[in-house]
């Protein structure tokens, strides 16, 4: 059978060794009424050629956008992964280990966790980075749930320009739990600082924003951060780890607390998961924080080496103590953005965001040209914008897809003022960008 | 010898620690550039309205070369299920098929944006109604989201969709009742769900204690979890009365599957009476553990609670078709996009690949190997739970910590001279100098069979010659760590040398 | 520390010995099985008239995790380039990129059956014939080949074609000439096609000794064949006076091109006065040693030469397309197919990566490197030839056994402990207790100055304490290895235990 | 610049330390006359992202045969890969190593093809295996000239049914070399032992076949073998190596060497090479066998090891006395194709043999039925066969490549009579097969 290496005089001659005559015996222990006494109703097991034909056609049934000009971001964005990535991944130490919790024989997760943290504290600033959550989004919620623990108020506000995913999965813990969520208005553009300033009181825990926003936008960071931290709350940054290779860090607008989807760090866009929460914050408020942290100390030897630490902030020892209930976490997603930020270096980072951002200003500009498009806002902007379109979206959109174009995201459908989100990462070329130009402008 | 290898420097084929990927390279290289720019460029403080950094940020700048290096090295420092047995209770480490990870990196799969028109992403989403129409089946438990992104965010949806369920009843509740030897994911779930965790104590034979479950049990009560087969490797055989008593009381009963592998296809949760069950997939279903995730935790749930579930749901149209769906009651959505896809990939293809008898053995297989080990290793340690396990067993190291002053811990740092990775030690809390072994079923008898002579030998070394078993381990990359260091003084990011 | 290490039965992390995988497994287990039959099964000795197998094939029957874990165990015991620094001399073991091995992987090669049509292989020709171009503009030889699967092969193929041209001359000649520096494929290519060889010895200064070369140059010789820059690592600077004197007597000049590394983008052979070369992708284009191939040979040789080239040979139609053609004089085919086509891809990603400026810098930088670590060694060791020296450099451990009986064999096993892989040794012939080193291009300084370090710390050790050297290794998986028992006892095949 | 780690101010600081201020010094030895003084002219390098994109186009010009229902053969397979196969070439420690010259740190490319040297003999029945050749032609021919060495004759009597392809192999190396090949005479089927018999005598260093030969047909080698031996001749034969899984082995008629191109274990298509050419022979000859032979032995601690042996027989040590001049092989395809037996083992290798011979004959049963094939012949065969086809092959071939059938290779056009030879692998579906027949049926 199939990955079961005992072959049926071994199994017999265990089943001596424990004293059972069939295997059924050592289920004794189930109630006759639970036994299922059937066979599975599934599928016939597959040789690997028939498992790897099935597996080929469903993925065939698929138009990756990957493989056509891909304008599509919104949170999950098609930069280029560099070779070594994966060929870091592929490693089967790296990939088939468990946690860390033996670090004599971890010390590789380790020290790339290690190295992962110490990057993302560079990127946002901050003092400490956790060694992953899931996602962005929990990433966010994490965020304002710690800022509850430090402040111990328990209301946030939260920007209405921030993913609304997030916005929806913040509504559906805060539902479960003990924060009560304030989503700023936002009608498109920047959030209005005035605004936030407005809803803000001593009751507020934090003040959590992302820049780029939702739709592209970079928000006005310092003004945000001064009105949360003149009540006391904390403020939280949801950044792109991409931008901040040209962006100043979150801390220098004082972000207590900086998360973000890193799935743009190495990681495919994989239908949107597995990405990568990243987690970073001061000092000061380290023992507030959810999930692991990898520490340098030495061992018996006095050499240098790693371990999970400070896990009595961690659920397996503090139970409903515990700052979260994260256990499994997105090890191999940090692994990832930790290769692909030592393959690009700062310089490389740097060159990757300039280009995104340099591209995404030529094809708005050329949009726009064409006439069909208008531009909403002039806000400044990352590497995502959005435009309004003169005409039906949906078909637009329908028929240049035919034509291998992904036309960005529809987010909203009006009367002739249609709003598509577009990003423009650096794998996009000015001959891709002329061509989508000029087929929209045809239509 | 020894003088030899301390008069030598640490190159590559020894293993020890490793410079950091930061102490390499120089501040020039680069080996990833953005491509050569064919559009304008632009002038980035203007483009960012003054917000361009003013400092670049000190991440490393190596080769390639530098890095494929450092890899190498510090793979070389790991163990995996690749490298050897790795009985880590709770974890099922079984055999990660290769074929799966091909299959996740496919361009049609991996290449896929979430925000995709629907037409054109109809193959993963028929993976995904083929995923949990099997997960469905095998747990006896309609309803199913595959969001989740791990066990512990099953548990704290699954709680999420009963608070739900008791809300739209008008009859919301405070408390959760576990045992003493639930996960502390658990309670954490519960904390975060806004319930009150109650603990009962579990019965002297490791299993609940009915009387004591019933007597916290009442109308404020919304739920029981517990995992079963539980964390010392018995199948509860009250299962029936005990989610019974649960339903009694308007609870719901919560089945924690991280050990499902023992019982694939003998029995159900469904039919035990749980209403809810999370499911590792990075368990049961053979996706990596990646050195700590991403894995999956699908929820599956009875056919009353799946209104609850967390959407988007992908589904078959009538038309033969695929969709995506949001249940009417939906608690929300409790993460971005539609669950961890790549990782669902794999744990489909495990399932095709083995079928309704594969899994069958694959449960048959993971528990006679498990009681084949216990049989082997129960003269030499001391076996609180001495009967029929399921897929693992829990032994103690309290005669060896009585007689000898040798602890478990030492006794799995030993193991790691052996070439083992150790079981896991000191869960459930429940047993004195607890060592939870798992074997899974993807070990050859050559391997259980090494396995139990090398903690046979090191029972011995624990009377013969404590001190040696104390010192452990001496042939790993580094030695034992000073882990109270580390908590005290933390160093959590490398710093430039002063 | 010792008795814990011997005490320590072999486990998966310790790295030593491991069985072969004939003694895992056990005989029904097999992890690949053929698909489902889902036409009738056939009577096999009616379908192969009697000639079917009366016992089966004793090979190993193990699952995929065996597999992973005993290949995972073989490649821990092995060294390479990922491993450290790998300065063996000739070989130019610089990094090999992962995009190649990528690209190499793309269906849209890997995939390709050799007799397609040639309208669905447009890519495929596209590639070669690029890479064909560029060979020819880096080699400034215009007829290129890509079918040699190695250097030795591409060897054997020129000569084909010296052979071939002379014929066709009615001039048909007996003897070959190299210098006793040459590489032991140049003799035995030599002797493959028909040919006797004459061995020149060499000038004092390690080069050509002209006068020699031409005391034996006469119309019998058919082609001098030199390696160029030389494998003492030295450009010679009469290579003009040298393919003159060649061509003086009707022969061919032949630049073995195992050193192009040194000399790419600054001088070519073509432009010295060589008729023909082989260039080893596996060594200047970065293709990967694979643990001895495959490798790639292609020949570039002058336009005259062009049509004595093996066929087929991809080429660029007038209307834009590819084709496939065979010279009209052509020697034949020398292997099947059109050469190792996922080599190839490899190479041409290289040159394409590059370009011009990196291509020269390749050069320089692998010259520079060469020259650095030569300056910090010379005073430890003998310098045969004290000059500037191009990609490699040969030092002498004849101080080393004249003062203190260590000789170069015994350093090289001792640089194993300190973590690099050893130079090439005795190899020329020429240097007593030659050491033979080339650090390429791409590895960063930190990796020479610890080599040098390491080799400066063994020279002191010779002499402090000769026998530690005479020992070593200490630290690899296996110690020195009985090679007299291995040749006069040949065991050759795994064979069942009695 | 790519792939170089040395930085500008490093760089300086070396050429400090070598005595020279530009690196042109360093090359003073090139006569001026020799010198390039240009750049080369080259396409500009890439970064990797273009680089990428231009790889995809140029493998995105074909359409690999691996994507269609392939049913080509004529010496390159298209078999299943099992997936763990990859996964082990893709480890750097095999794939970026060199030959093993240094046993100590190479024992696990020794080891690997140690147990590659025992799984050839196991399928061939020979007592000794080399490390590899560079395909099965250049094996082949290597056979005629050890057997010139062998018996210190010079003539090969070459079977007309052997792979076209080897045949010109042969003349090329004969034309340089010292050998005189006979090619026997062969017009389809089965090659006529009689034939053979009347060419031979005692001259005749090796009679060499192939079974199945180049149209897939079993030879009579009982027959063959004792021939050869009648005359003191070796008796080399060329085998399919998955065939070699239900077949008797060539040992059992007397081979002396058996040769064969092994890419159909477990290595790519890859437009045909790098292939693997297996060799194997009887241990009384070892000392002629060209190549490289891995042997087992003991270290100073007394435990096993293995190491390069016998290398008295190679170019490095006896220079123009060699028996070859191969020096790098295929060691990783080697590799390959022992994780491709170690995972098959000798079950699976005989179930995929058993599918293949079975679909060949469904295959061929299905055309003949068309009524637009016909069966030049009725001798035994195993998983490739030829067919003449009623009709314009040229155009059935063209046009069944439109819709995603590669029609077997059209061995020779003539009026009416058209020959074409079909492989079936077990990666061939019953579905699949009379789709094909149906289609060709209705053109
Ligand atoms: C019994 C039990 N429950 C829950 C979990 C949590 O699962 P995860 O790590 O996937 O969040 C674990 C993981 O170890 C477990 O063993
Ligand atoms: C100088 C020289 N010539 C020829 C060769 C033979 O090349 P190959 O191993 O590719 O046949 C080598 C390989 O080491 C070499 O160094």
């Amino acid at each position: 059978m199939r990955y079961i290496p005992v072959t049926c005089e071994q199994r017999e001659a265990m089943l001596r060794a424990v004293g059972v005559e069939r295997v059924e015996e050592l289920f004794a222990d189930v109630p006759e009424k639970a036994l299922l006494n059937r066979p599975l109703e599934l599928p016939a097991g597959m040789s690997e050629i028939d498992l790897a034909r099935h597996l080929k056609s469903l993925s065939g049934a698929n138009i990756p956008a990957s493989w056509i000009v891909n304008f599509a971001g919104a949170g999950v964005y098609d930069h280029h992964v560099p070779s070594v990535v994966d060929h870091v991944l592929r490693k089967p130490e790296f990939f088939t280990a468990y946690t860390p919790y033996q670090p004599e024989v971890s010390q590789g997760t380790l020290q790339a966790i290690f190295e992962y943290q110490s990057m993302i504290c560079a990127l946002t600033g901050m003092d400490v980075a956790n060694a992953s959550m899931y996602d962005g989004a929990t990433a966010f919620v994490e965020a304002a749930l710690m800022a509850c623990r430090v402040t111990k108020r328990q209301k946030v506000l939260v920007a209405g320009s921030v993913h609304p995913e997030w916005i929806e999965v913040m509504y559906t813990y805060a539902e479960a739990g003990h924060v009560d969520v304030e989503v700023i208005d936002f009608d498109g553009g920047r959030l209005d600082p005035t605004q936030v300033a407005d809803a803000m009181d001593a009751s507020v825990a934090a003040v959590l924003v992302a820049s780029p926003n939702f739709v592209g936008v970079l928000e006005d960071l310092d003004a945000l951060g001064k009105i949360a931290h003149g009540e006391g709350a904390l403020f939280v940054v949801a950044a792109n780890p991409i931008m901040l290779g040209i962006m100043e860090p979150p801390s220098t607008f004082g972000a207590d607390i900086v998360v973000g989807e890193g799935q743009p760090l190495g990681n495919a866009m994989s239908f949107g998961g597995p990405g990568l929460g990243f987690f970073a914050c001061r000092q000061k408020n380290v023992r507030q924080m959810p999930g692991r942290l990898v520490g340098q100390t030495v061992d018996a030897d006095g050499q240098k080496a790693y371990v999970l630490t400070l896990s009595t902030r961690e659920q397996h020892i503090r139970r409903e103590k515990a700052t979260s209930n994260i256990c499994s976490n997105h090890a191999l997603n940090a692994l990832a953005a930790g290769a692909y930020l030592a393959a690009v270096g700062s310089v490389g980072l740097s060159e990757i965001a300039r280009a995104c951002v340099a591209k995404a200003r030529y094809l708005r500009d050329r949009l726009i040209e064409t006439g069909k498009f208008a531009a909403p806002w002039e806000d400044p902007f990352g590497y995502e914008f959005a435009l309004t379109y003169k005409g039906d979206a949906d078909e637009m959109h329908a028929r240049m897809f035919e034509r291998g174009f992904f036309a960005g995201i529809i987010l909203s459908v009006e009367d002739e003022h249609d709003m598509i989100l577009f990003a423009v990462t650096e794998k996009r070329t000015r001959e891709e960008m002329d061509a989508f130009a000029e087929e929209v402008a045809a239509l | 010898m020894s003088e030899q290898l301390a008069n030598t420097p640490s190159g590559a084929p020894l293993r020890g620690p490793r410079e950091s990927i930061f102490d390499l390279g120089s501040p020039e290289s680069s080996c990833v550039l953005g491509p050569a720019l064919d559009v304008p460029e632009v002038d980035l403080s203007e483009a960012l309205g003054g917000a361009d950094r003013t400092e670049s940020p000190q991440l490393p700048n190596v080769t390639e070369l530098e890095i494929m290096r450092h890899y190498a090295h510090l793979a070389e420092m790991n163990f995996g299920v690749d490298s050897g047995f790795y009985p880590l209770g709770s974890c099922t480490m079984k055999y990660n098929p290769r074929i799966n990870e091909d299959a996740a990196r496919f361009d049609g799969f991996a290449g896929l944006h979430p925000y995709q028109p629907v037409d054109t992403v109809q193959g993963a989403l028929e993976l995904m109604v083929g995923l949990s129409e099997s997960l469905a089946e095998i747990s006896g438990l309609p309803g199913v989201t595959l969001q989740p992104a791990a066990g512990a965010h099953g548990e704290l949806t699954a709680l999420m969709c009963f608070r739900a369920a008791h809300t739209a009843n008008g009859d919301p509740r405070k408390k959760v009742v576990i045992p003493d030897t639930a996960h502390g994911t658990n309670p954490a779930s519960v904390k975060m769900c806004g319930y009150e965790t109650v603990t009962i104590p579990s019965g002297d034979d490791g299993l609940v204690d009915l009387d004591a479950l019933k007597a916290v049990l009442d109308e404020d009560v919304a739920a029981f979890m517990l995992t079963n087969p539980n964390t010392v490797g018995l199948f509860d055989p009250q299962i029936l009365e005990i989610t019974e008593a649960v339903h009694a009381v308007g609870a719901f009963a919560y089945c924690d599957g991280a050990n499902l592998n023992a019982v694939l296809g003998v029995t159900r949760p469904g039919d035990q009476g749980f209403d809810a069950l999370h499911i590792n997939l990075h368990k049961t279903f053979s996706t990596p553990h990646g050195g700590g995730g991403p894995g999956a935790g699908p929820v599956c749930v009875t056919a009353p609670l799946a209104q609850f579930l967390p959407g988007p749901i992908p589904f078959r149209q009538s038309n033969g078709t695929f969709g995506l769906n949001t249940p009417e009651g939906s608690i929300g959505r409790v993460r971005s996009f539609y669950g961890n896809f790549g990782v669902l990939v794999r744990a489909y293809a495990y399932v095709r690949a083995l079928g309704p008898d594969g899994l069958a053995e694959v449960a048959h297989q993971a528990v006679l190997s498990a009681n084949y080990l216990k049989e082997k290793l129960k003269g030499s340690f001391d076996l609180p739970y001495d009967r029929v396990c399921m897929h693992e067993f829990v032994l103690s190291g309290g005669r060896q910590k009585r007689e000898h002053g040798v602890r478990t811990l030492d006794m799995a740092k030993r193991l790691l001279d052996y070439g083992f990775h150790p079981p896991t030690v000191y869960f459930p809390l429940l047993v004195d100098e607890a060592l939870m072994i798992e074997p899974t079923e993807t070990e050859p008898i050559a391997a259980l069979d090494a396995f139990a002579d090398a903690l046979i030998a090191i029972a011995e070394e624990s009377s013969a010659d404590p001190d040696l078993v104390k010192g452990a381990p001496y042939t790993t990359p580094v030695r034992r760590l000073d882990e109270a260091r580390a908590a005290r003084e933390p160093v959590l990011r490398w710093t430039p040398p002063a």
